[in-house]
């Protein structure tokens, strides 16, 4: 597989990660109804339907320019608190990607570092506090290790995937900290974070691109 | 069964928003997507200052844009706080170079949006700054995101707007703000809920012998629920705790704020706003300025609000400098 | 269940009035027994312009007292008529020596009142003069009383306010405000009635699928109900026959006045306000000023009234003048 | 008996007028029930009793003085529509009595007549309106005739309250056509027009104050 994701891979990624939101989106708002107020994956849903159109619309010169519109996107149309914290994640991939005809693995492990710390100081939110951030973390020390070690993009994607998956489904132990689930306290236990499973969902698309 | 004068509810805020700029145009033009309202009369030379929040909430916060106030309100759907592009894209139409602040009252997703806002500003080097309106004494509690913000949110956003007319900097006007907003505190009592436009139940129902003591500004039930009773028992319970977290005393001076939340007539708040004056003179508080009306609701929520704002004379000159926006002049 | 902030309802007016002043103090004197309110400064040289009636409806009409509108407001108990005595010594307090115009909505007390207050005046040299304002197209029948006075009060107001401010005689003023109430129709539609001071249950009751159609601003009922439906089916069955009452077609400029009978929030009036701009676009009829509010109320009923009044040039002039009141300002 | 009522039989007449009211008020109430809004008869008792104490605190050193006390008491404390129609009717028995000693049978015939015009005026109510005028007018007719036959006062005031009192019986038999009963159409046949029997009341206290 290539070292590199194109424009056209991104934008492979960012449909499949589209795809793979709206499979699950009775599954995402459930389990916000559980530790939240129950529009998690309809509101996921909807940004990306928007943000495939534009997408599709933008015609994309550089590799960051379709996550530079889903940021966009996002930020100008999704409501609530994780809607716009994607779409300053995304934004970051953006950044990362802007004017280069493609991502490296070292670029995306540059573009998630930043988008943690983005959240993170956003969000005020810490690992262990059951948000996105308990995917987000483990997925960039993954790719963080990837780099060091020399693997390849494909290699790194897969272990960036399955860290954050790991991470996503540890949040079910977890008490929350920050955003509503903190109000349901001990009720939200047993089910994980539904931003961090969308989390994991974005790195699980990147994996199927990258043929991993 | 309650009923609205709405189209689809969907759209109740886009076309209160068309409406609101026709009849105001000489105070305001609506940028209709994203959606904000910006001056007439844009100014120049001056720091903007910018408010928002969900809608819900009329006249605040659009009702509040005009000269000596704000610069632009961006208006999120109902309860829900805009978005950053919305505040981004008002903040820049109305940047004049010297930065832009923005007055947020202290709600999740409403920090979390105009601090996002702030960082893609800063991204294209326009400079802005956050106070935050955490005036709600109910929610004074030691964790979690903090107390509400409610009406002291008028009383910040015409103070730094008559500051900002000045020629106050940004640093200069974030101090005020913040300094302001420190010495506020409010609060609020239901006596019925109300509802979302299209629905027909309000948002919680009350036994009609109690109030809800110590609600918000979005249709939540508060913490407590004490005895309905006649106004000189229900506001010596307002008065009292708000003089204390604020330690006023004999000689303090405030400004008050009775506030209407949406279905409370004017006899009742003006009845409200003399127990609290009598209240407050009894011990020893002088009311220096008030405002009694209806500035900041809960759609059509019968209840009201008092805030007290500790007032010095540049808080009290700022307060009495001119005005000219569709909810507030002079 | 409907609760108030009141202590004994017997009291409200009267604390109120008290609370009222205590916060305009820049704009009115309040005269406690017999009850009324007057400028803070007084004016001198020109006709006093003197309204009055059941309290209920505020800020009508002690919130327009000030400079550029009403030198004195004499408000009664709640939906009663002041008495003659207490019209006789608000216009007594005013008088100039140029005489009195008394701004009357068209019930039997308030006109037997003012009527009276009138010749009692006269016996002590005092001239005045009445305008009667009668613009609820609801009760436009052949016989009885004929029709009741509602939001065009304001309009008539502002209007004579502002030409006694320019020096009009009381003849002038008298013909200027006939002329402006001969031009106004209203329609007022309710979704729920509002509640008496301490009493619990509504003036009336409406089944959800239906609204009162035509409806007066003391929680009575009117002679017919509509089905409810969305502001776009709502709001054309009032407009159109306002138009027509009043002869409005392509070219006809007019003033529209929505107004908010209590408990109805400005996201609804706007709203209502875009709907009767588009449906007067379409026939023509150019909106050329707007006041979009809650203005005249009926206590806390939800519901809303829909004023038009003929504009031409004078009456747009003297619109636009400046006015300095508590409740309405520019 | 006295040709003349001096200020002490005018006081005396006040009162008895107030006695009457007070004990009829239920009754009156009654009938403002079935004609209007059912106030009349607790207004014009509570403005009555306020009315003695202002009649005794004023001090009267004309015949007119007491009913001058009464007009401004009515005027200035009573709603609805009756209080100020009876406080203007008071206020021209006031005006035909200001400095005088005592009233002649001449000057009640006059303030009478001034007061059926000041009603009718005001009120816009003709005879048989179903109003206190037809309680009025014929005592205005009887006592122009007793002032013309040459007749006493007692007897002038025994035929002006006889004549109100058959004037406001007969208003069992009218529709109205002004105040609050002109709403109710043939709902208050069968029962008399409050105002009117007020009316009379005032006659009858008169003629009692007067011997006849
Ligand atoms: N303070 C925070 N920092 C980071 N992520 C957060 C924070 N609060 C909530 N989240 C994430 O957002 C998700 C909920 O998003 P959403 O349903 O849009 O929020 P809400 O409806 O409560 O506004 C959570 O599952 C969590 O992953
Ligand atoms: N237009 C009128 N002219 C003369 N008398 C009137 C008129 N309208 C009502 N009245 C008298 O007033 C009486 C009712 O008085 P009141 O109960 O005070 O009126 P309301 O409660 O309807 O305001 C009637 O019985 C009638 O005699
Ligand atoms: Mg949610
Ligand atoms: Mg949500
Ligand atoms: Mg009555
Ligand atoms: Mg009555």
């Amino acid at each position: 597989m290539a070292e590199q994701l194109d424009i056209a891979d991104v934008e492979r990624w960012v449909l499949a990660f589209a795809d793979a939101v709206e499979e699950e989106a009775g599954y995402l708002t459930d389990l916000d109804r559980r530790s939240g107020d129950g529009d998690f994956g309809s509101n996921m849903a909807a940004a990306l339907r928007r943000s495939r159109e534009a997408v599709a619309a933008a015609g994309s010169t550089a590799a960051g320019d379709p996550f530079q519109v889903l940021g966009e996107t996002f930020l100008g149309h999704s409501g609530g608190t994780s809607g716009p914290l994607f779409g300053m994640w995304f934004r970051e991939f953006g950044k990362a990607g802007a004017g280069a005809e493609a991502f490296t693995l070292e670029m995306l492990a540059g573009a998630t570092a930043n988008g943690w710390a983005t959240v993170a100081r956003l969000g005020s939110a810490r690992v262990g506090d059951r948000t996105m951030v308990d995917a987000i973390a483990p997925a960039s020390e993954a790719l963080a290790e990837a780099v060091e070690g020399g693997l390849s993009l494909s290699e790194g994607l897969r272990s960036a995937a399955e860290a954050a998956r790991v991470g996503a489904d540890g949040t079910s132990g977890l008490l929350g900290r920050r955003g509503r689930t903190s109000y349901v306290g001990e009720a939200a236990l047993g089910s994980p974070d539904p931003g961090a499973v969308a989390v994991a969902l974005f790195y699980g698309a990147a994996r199927e691109v990258a043929g991993a | 069964m309650r009923r609205q004068f709405v189209n689809d509810p969907g759209d109740v805020v886009a076309e209160a928003l068309e409406g609101f700029a026709a009849a105001w145009p000489g105070h305001v033009r609506l940028n209709a997507d994203p959606a904000y309202v910006v001056r007439a009369r844009p100014a120049s030379g001056k720091v903007a200052v910018v408010s928002g929040g969900g809608s819900g909430h009329e006249p605040l916060h659009v009702g509040f844009v005009g000269t000596g106030m704000l610069d632009a309100a961006v208006p999120g759907a109902v309860f829900t706080s805009p978005t950053a592009v919305q505040i981004r894209a008002a903040s820049r139409a109305v940047d004049t170079g010297r930065g832009v602040l923005h007055v947020v009252k202290n709600y999740t997703g409403d920090v979390l949006n105009f601090r996002i806002a702030g960082e893609l500003l800063a991204d294209e080097g326009v400079e802005s700054g956050i106070v935050l309106v955490d005036d709600d004494l109910a929610t004074d509690t030691d964790d979690g995101p903090g107390r509400r913000g409610t009406a002291a949110a008028v009383v910040v956003e015409k103070v730094c707007g008559a500051a900002a007319e000045r020629g106050a900097d940004l640093a200069e006007l974030t101090a005020l703000g913040r300094r302001v907003a420190a010495g506020s505190r409010t609060l609020s009592v239901a006596l019925a809920a109300g509802a979302h436009p299209g629905q027909s139940r309000p948002s919680f129902e009350l036994p009609g012998d109690e109030v809800e003591f110590g609600v918000g500004i979005h249709g939540e039930r508060a913490r407590q629920r004490r005895a309905f009773g006649p106004s000189r028992e229900i506001v010596p319970q307002m008065v009292s705790p708000l003089a204390e977290a604020l330690g006023l005393g004999r000689g303090s001076r405030v400004l008050a704020v009775v506030n209407g939340l949406g279905a409370t007539s004017d006899l009742e708040l003006y009845g409200v706003f003399r127990e609290a004056r009598r209240v407050l003179k009894d011990a020893g508080v002088d009311v220096v300025r008030s405002l009694v009306g209806t500035y900041v609701t809960s759609l059509d929520m019968a209840g009201c609000s008092l805030t007290l704002v500790r007032a010095d004379d540049e808080v009290l000159e700022l307060w009495d400098a001119p005005v000219a926006t569709p909810a507030l002049t002079w």
